[in-house]
């Protein structure tokens, strides 16, 4: 806190000499990013450099058998054609989890802003988040319990309607999307809500006094205002979920088929790293491109 | 009919009363200035009025319904806050376009009503800015674009030109007159500028610590204030205090000083208060009310020079003199006042 | 006296904790675990981590690879006392040696194959699992290597070396109405099943008696006409392992009937490699009935598979996944 | 529309609850596998008080996600000071470089991490657990921490300047405590990164030293008892009731005297 | 040494110059009021001096060394926004005793500073509220009270009174002036309300369009308007051009008016420029400079009444008078103008 006792030694009346010549900006912007982009260099970039680099080799490096380079396994879509169907479903699957986790979680978020106060919505805020504290493999397994054919979904069913049929959808791409929107929700509700939670009062009585609803204030002023919170939400929910494999092979059944699914079995199954990296590259290539698009639209939007 | 009244209308933020037992009527197509210290709530009654507060007590009756529980957007009032309350995230044009929207004008004819709005406040070619790219008076003028071009039955505007030069400030009343005018808006107004209030208000009302104390047309609120914190708020005042005597009021030091006002009985106090322009420095023996005084201080203020004075028993006066040649009197100079009887208000304390 | 570090699947004979207790008892050694949820992980562990470890468990099939890749190093079957009664066809399995040298000591075998609700009507050949009787009640083993195997079986092929790949993925194919879910985990298949989700399954024969005695489940291991793909693991010493006497004991435990016995009727386990000690269970246990040692002789083992094979078989099993899944 | 709010509110809880609620239930149930019909048992709960390498696992998992949340919010903080703050030539490239850990399956950073940690000599252990859990949860700080950061005004750290503080005083007395939901839904989303993670854990926690996750998910493959069960309802419960008391008695918002 | 200089500074946004080529000097301790229109730059030049903006071009000199690169804690400077900028989680009582803090000042001492400081700005008792539960103005005399308190060697002020009824803001400057005399802060003062500028300060400063037209003391710039701008801006104004003809000059309708500026010579174009309040309707023959025009408006504003007339040749004419004795001459009537030469001002145009 060198520059605080600086500020400190100021004196009324006069300017303190000793900051007059302040470190550029650029020192202290590299000071601030330094920390992070280091930590990930080292845990991050550099290993997945090398991962890059496998995915570009015939066979993973680490045995006997010798590699080569190769870019067949970029060709994988080409060669697998099946491939691209399952690829369409895993964004299919996000773009569906994405959606349902932005209208609930933005509806929530505009619900805790607006019809609570204090330290209920403190409360509230932090009992949303609390089960993303527990392990995700025991939320997903109870899940099963709920959604199976006479799970505790069919009993409380049954309890209303004795002899209703079973509405179990475990095994569905129902219940995948279900768990996948239960586990990321509270991405969604905390952005949001960050986002709108400092929206001025009087913005909204101003839109209001110009004869807006409920429903032109949210999709006028809430949600362009909230946009940066959506999009935030949107990019950590759906780049995770599209390389999601847990909850599709534990809810999905036989459905349950996803990038993420044909990703793992590469790398713990076929031992075919290379395959496995440029399947991954290639998943996050798509996604950059989405978000590139999808950035641009946007900012063209708010430009018009 | 979109005239408004408030009933007994009262408003307390925890222990604090804001307002209490506010009972008026805004004449449909009238224009109506209110003012007031700051925090004597004033914002407070145009948001119950709007509807954005519930008042504790009380009725809100626009046209000859109850709106007391209709929500804002039901009641055709257009606002303007004291704080813009721009959308930041929209331009210029958006934001004065939001409102016509709203009432299903759209594409080119609200493009035109856009057009015409920023023209009058002056800020044609702005259309495509932000809000934080505007200064604070550019912003305060989009905010009253956009509660104007609306057009609805009830106008409230929140300190409308307090950021505004004067020259600006005069267009803008004489564009907000007109319109008022053409389209027979009812307005409440609240400014702190006395002169805006009295040039352009059919009604000025005096709000002093949550309570209406006069409301009145312009001349006869300032020539004739009620009470002694009226006389003081709207333009300034001398008071004189004395013991009625045969018609006339007795001050402490004796003097003698005629009033036209009525006074209460014989031996009774009274508080008078003159303006101080009213007051003459030239020595006119016509005038039955006179006093001695010395200028302790000349202030200068452009196309008026204010005197402060003092009477030889120590009463502070002040007097008000048109700047038509300059310092004529010096300070330390013992002059003698002289104003008329008919400029002489008996006020409440 | 020491410590030897292990590296296992969790929850697999070498950590129970009684065990433990008496083998530190008996050589003063004590025994740390770490597990891997994959073979190809075990691969990387063993590669990234030389000196770390002492024993680690492998498959045969993987075996051929950790040897040609100098992470094993060989055994003194010296120090191994109870190998002396190793079934000879497990100690021979040519994956486990190289140039005559063994670099691995037997463990256990077991086998995958079916497992069908009591109850139900008994298949007889693994054609079963895409008859309709089971519409929609079969549950399949979400490995590649075992389905493309248990696809070769379906039609008549060599598991290890199936020539018609086109044959299987159209038989894998053909149980699609069928399935229901593809299991992952020995949890998964107890809590699916106990769940009444399925009644035929691809599954393992230990797991089988572990979910008939513990768990009380009604299933029942049935080897179908074609045979049961079968399996053994084994016990390798890393080359780089800091303490390999210690390694050997351990090894050296792990096949004393004493252990196995306990073993296999306190907890469950597959066939123990040592014939004396698969012997001196109990003649009604579950485990014995499951297992028994003439299937070693019918029953196809899994061997080492070269890459192009391994990633054909797994390419199979991927389109007849995502043909599922549509 | 206030009510309806609530409603919905609860409902959400309700949602969010549901498979929690049944978690808990099933630590109470005697059979291991989850099985209906409810037979009311405690079982799980006394084989857990014995199962010392589950508590101790536990207790490492706790630890390592305080530790991780601290770091990750910390550093991730300064990052989006820059990034939301500053204008600088390659602000858009740093900022999609934080999209590959988010995006690449774990499984495959994890792998990488593994082969990259051996080759560079970091190893594995606790450290290279802390490495990889906080560059996992530093993304997510740094994007809920930038949202926070569009809507505080810029205006009120000028005005805190023209008082006499320096950029960094007017952070932590202006920016920070206006900041604060978005730090602290950041912190509180590094922690269940941390605690969630069982892939990166796997390849790089050294024998002897696991997790929790790690735990069940070399668990999941024989088999999970509920005592798993248990001690996630323990851990739930326990920081619940961590959070309700401080959300109680420390005073939100106020940021009276920090220094 | 805290006179504040600013040499050529040039600030552009974008495509659009908001300041031009600004240079001048503010004194040690002396009070200079800023006015200009909306939009002029007032602001942003507050904003360069204060660190907030570092200019495209130019220099700002604080004391006699160049702070153009030193940073806003390093200027020892107070700013009021025009934002007023709280910190909406700060208490009233926080938020001033913040820059207090930062000097070093605390406990009992700083709490002694900051009820001196709220009293001074008639906020006693208001302490332990946070921005959001006052007013618009009470809200502006917190962010006036922040800015005073720490008695800053330069004080920039950008519109601190416009939320203001007339007394309290004549009171906050009295109370500003105090200070300011006291401690002798040099200070700067962005107002749009003209007398205000001119009561208060010792130099006046007219901002138009990004330039500084005229800088000078208060009676100067009032009585003896550079430019046509500076003379309508600052005040109000008739303007008269002509054709100067032997040292007088003659208007388009014949009328040849005196004036006591330097003309040029002969047969040059002029603009004369005369106050509306230096016009006198009595007719007084003494006086050289007449017109006649006839009243098309009378403006009642209290303490004056404005005459808005127009000559024969359809001249608009502005006239100022006391309001003594009330509208004493009618819309519609033809009256005789008269002024003085000292009054006639010579403006560029
Ligand atoms: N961020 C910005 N981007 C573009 N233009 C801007 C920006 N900020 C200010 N301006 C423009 O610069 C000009 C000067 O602004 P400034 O705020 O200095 O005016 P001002 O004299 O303070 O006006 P006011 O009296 O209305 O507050 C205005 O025309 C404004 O539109
Ligand atoms: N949310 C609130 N909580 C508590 N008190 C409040 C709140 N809002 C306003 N007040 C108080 O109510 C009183 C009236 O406020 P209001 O905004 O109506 O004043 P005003 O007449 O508009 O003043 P100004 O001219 O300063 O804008 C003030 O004393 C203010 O402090
Ligand atoms: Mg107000
Ligand atoms: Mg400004």
């Amino acid at each position: 806190m060198q520059n605080d006792q600086l500020a400190l030694a100021q004196t009324r009346g006069s300017v303190d000499p000793r900051v007059k010549r302040p470190l550029p900006a650029w020192v202290s912007t590299t000071a601030l990013l330094l920390p992070t982009y280091g930590w990930l260099t080292i845990a991050i970039f550099l290993p997945l450099l090398t991962m890059l680099a496998f995915s570009f080799m015939s066979a993973t490096p680490m045995g006997k058998t010798p590699v080569e380079f190769t870019l067949k396994q970029y060709r994988a879509f080409i060669d697998q054609p099946y491939l691209l169907r399952i690829g369409f479903n895993s964004l299919m699957m996000g773009f569906w989890t994405t959606l349902f986790c932005a209208i609930l979680g933005f509806l929530a978020a505009v619900a805790l802003v607006r019809a609570t106060v204090g330290k209920t919505r403190e409360t509230l805020l932090v009992l949303i988040l609390l089960p993303f504290w527990t392990n995700g493999l025991v939320r997903v397994f109870s899940w099963t319990m709920v959604l199976r054919e006479n799970g505790f979904l069919d009993n409380i069913l049954h309890m209303v309607v004795p002899d209703a049929g079973s509405i179990s959808i475990l095994y569905t791409r129902y219940a995948v999307v279900l768990g996948l929107v239960h586990g990321y929700l509270p991405y969604m509700i905390l952005t949001c809500y960050i986002a709108l939670v400092t929206i001025d009062d009087a913005i909204i009585e101003a839109a209001a006094s110009l004869g807006a609803r409920w429903w032109t204030i949210l999709y006028k002023i809430l949600i362009p205002m909230a946009a940066p919170g959506l999009i935030s939400g949107a990019v950590l929910i759906f780049i995770p979920v599209i390389g999601s494999f847990m909850e599709p092979r534990i809810l999905g059944g036989r459905v349950g088929v996803t990038m993420g699914t044909v990703i793992e079995d590469q790398f713990t199954q076929a031992f075919n790293w290379p395959l496995g990296a440029s399947l991954s590259f290639t998943l996050l290539a798509v996604v950059l491109a989405i978000f590139a698009t999808f950035s641009g639209v946007l900012r063209g939007r708010t430009a018009g | 009919m979109t005239n408004v009244k408030v009933k007994s209308v009262a408003k307390t933020y925890g222990p604090i009363p804001v307002l209490t037992d506010i009972s008026t009527e805004f004449q449909e197509g009238s224009f109506t200035s209110l003012l007031g210290p700051s925090g004597s709530g004033k914002t407070t009654l145009l948001r119950i009025i709007a509807g954005f507060i519930k008042p504790d007590e009380g009725v809100v009756m626009i046209g000859n319904s109850d709106v007391t529980n209709v929500p804002v957007w039901g009641r055709n009032i257009g606002m303007m806050f004291q704080s813009y309350a721009l959308f930041p995230h929209m331009t210029i044009a958006q934001n004065v376009a939001f409102g016509l929207e709203r009432r299903g004008i759209k594409g080119e004819a609200a493009r035109k009503e856009v057009d015409r709005a920023l023209e009058m406040v002056r800020l044609s070619g702005f259309g495509d800015r932000l809000p934080k790219q505007l200064s604070g008076g550019q912003q305060q003028r989009v905010a009253l674009a956009r509660a104007i071009v609306i057009k609805p039955s009830v106008l409230l505007l929140d300190e409308p030109l307090s950021a505004l030069d004067r020259r600006l400030r005069q267009e803008m009343q004489v564009e907000l007159l007109r319109i008022q005018r053409e389209s027979g808006l009812t307005t409440i107004f609240v400014t702190h500028d006395q002169e805006e209030a009295l040039t352009l208000s059919d009604k000025v009302a005096i709000l002093d610590r949550g309570r209406i104390v006069q409301i009145g047309d312009p001349e006869t609120v300032y020539e004739k204030p009620l009470t002694r914190f009226a006389a003081e708020f709207l333009g300034d005042s001398n008071f004189l205090s004395g013991k009625v005597e045969n018609g006339a009021v007795r001050l402490s030091n004796g003097t003698v000083v005629r009033s036209d006002s009525a006074l209460p009985g014989n031996g009774a106090d009274v508080t008078l208060a003159i303006r101080p322009e009213k007051m003459s420095l030239v020595t006119a023996d016509t005038q039955p009310n006179k006093l001695s005084a010395r200028i302790t201080t000349v202030i200068y203020a452009g196309p008026v020079l204010s005197y402060i004075l003092e009477t030889p028993d120590g009463l502070p006066l002040k007097l008000f003199a048109q700047n038509r040649d300059g310092r004529v009197l010096r300070e330390g100079e013992t002059v003698s006042l002289s104003w008329s009887p008919e400029h002489t208000i008996a006020v409440a304390n | 006296a020491g410590q030897i570090t292990v590296l296992n699947w969790q929850g697999y004979g070498t950590d129970e904790a009684w065990s433990l207790k008496q083998f530190t008892e008996k050589t003063g050694i004590s025994v740390v675990h770490d597990y891997y949820s994959s073979e190809s992980e075990m691969l990387t562990k063993l590669r990234t981590n030389p000196g770390a470890y002492d024993l680690v468990v492998l498959n045969a099939a993987r075996c051929a690879q950790a040897v040609a890749e100098d992470l094993l190093q060989p055994i003194d079957f010296s120090k191994v006392p109870n190998a002396a009664t190793v079934d000879e066809t497990l100690r021979g399995n040519p994956n486990f040696s190289k140039d005559g040298v063994g670099f691995a000591v037997p463990w256990v075998w077991g086998m995958t194959s079916l497992a069908i609700r009591e109850g139900k009507p008994k298949p007889e050949s693994y054609k079963a699992l895409a008859d309709a009787t089971y519409k929609g009640r079969v549950a399949m083993d979400d490995d590649a290597i075992i389905n493309v195997g248990i696809g070769a079986l379906m039609t008549g092929q060599d598991m290890n070396d199936p020539q018609d790949l086109a044959a299987v993925t159209e038989a894998l194919k053909s149980i699609k109405p069928n399935v229901k879910l593809l299991w992952s985990t020995e949890d998964q298949w107890n809590k699916s099943f106990a769940a009444n989700e399925f009644d035929l399954s691809v599954f393992w024969s230990g797991g089988s008696v572990r979910s008939k005695r513990n768990s009380k489940l009604p299933v029942e291991f049935v080897v179908p006409k074609e045979g049961a793909v079968g399996w053994v693991d084994g016990l390798g010493i890393p080359a780089t392992a800091p303490n390999p006497e210690g390694a050997l004991a351990f090894a050296n435990w792990l096949i004393d009937p004493a252990f196995y016995v306990e073993w296999a009727t306190k907890v469950g386990a597959p066939a123990s490699s040592n014939s004396a000690a698969l012997n001196s269970l109990p003649a009604d246990d579950l485990s014995r009935q499951v297992h028994n040692p003439e299937y070693l002789k019918t029953m196809s083992i899994m061997s080492a598979l070269p890459d192009d094979r391994r990633e054909a078989f797994n390419n199979v099993w991927q389109e007849v996944k995502a043909f599922y899944a549509e | 529309m206030r009510q309806l709010g609530r409603f919905y509110l609860i409902a959400i809880l309700l949602f969010l609850y549901t498979p929690i609620a049944v978690m808990m239930a099933m630590g109470f149930n005697e059979s291991p596998l989850y099985e209906l019909p409810f037979t009311f048992s405690t079982r799980w709960y006394e084989a857990l008080l014995s199962n010392q390498p589950l508590l101790k696992a536990g207790a490492n998992s706790i630890i390592i996600a305080l530790i991780t949340a601290v770091i990750a919010t910390t550093l991730g903080t300064m990052a989006s000071v820059a990034l939301s703050r500053r204008t600088f030539r390659g602000k858009s490239l740093l900022q999609l470089l934080l999209l590959p850990p988010i995006a690449i399956p774990w499984l495959i950073t994890g792998t990488a991490m593994l082969i990259f940690f051996y080759w560079s000599g970091i190893g594995r252990g606790m450290h290279a657990l802390l490495i990889g859990h906080v560059a996992l949860a530093i993304p997510y700080v740094v994007l809920v921490v930038g949202t926070g950061f569009k809507t505080v005004r810029a205006d009120l750290e000028e005005a805190a300047m023209s008082l006499g503080s320096t950029p960094v005083h007017a952070f932590f007395s202006v920016t920070l405590p206006l900041l604060y939901p978005s730090i602290l839904g950041a912190a509180l989303f590094a922690f269940a990164v941390s605690l969630d993670q069982f892939v990166i854990s796997y390849f790089l926690a050294t024998p002897g030293y696991t997790t929790l996750p790690v735990q069940i998910y070399s668990a999941i493959r024989k088999g999970f008892t509920p005592e798993i069960n248990a001690i996630s309802t323990l851990l739930l419960l326990g920081s619940m009731a961590v959070i309700l008391i401080f959300a109680r008695f420390a005073k939100p918002g106020d940021t009276r005297d920090k220094r």
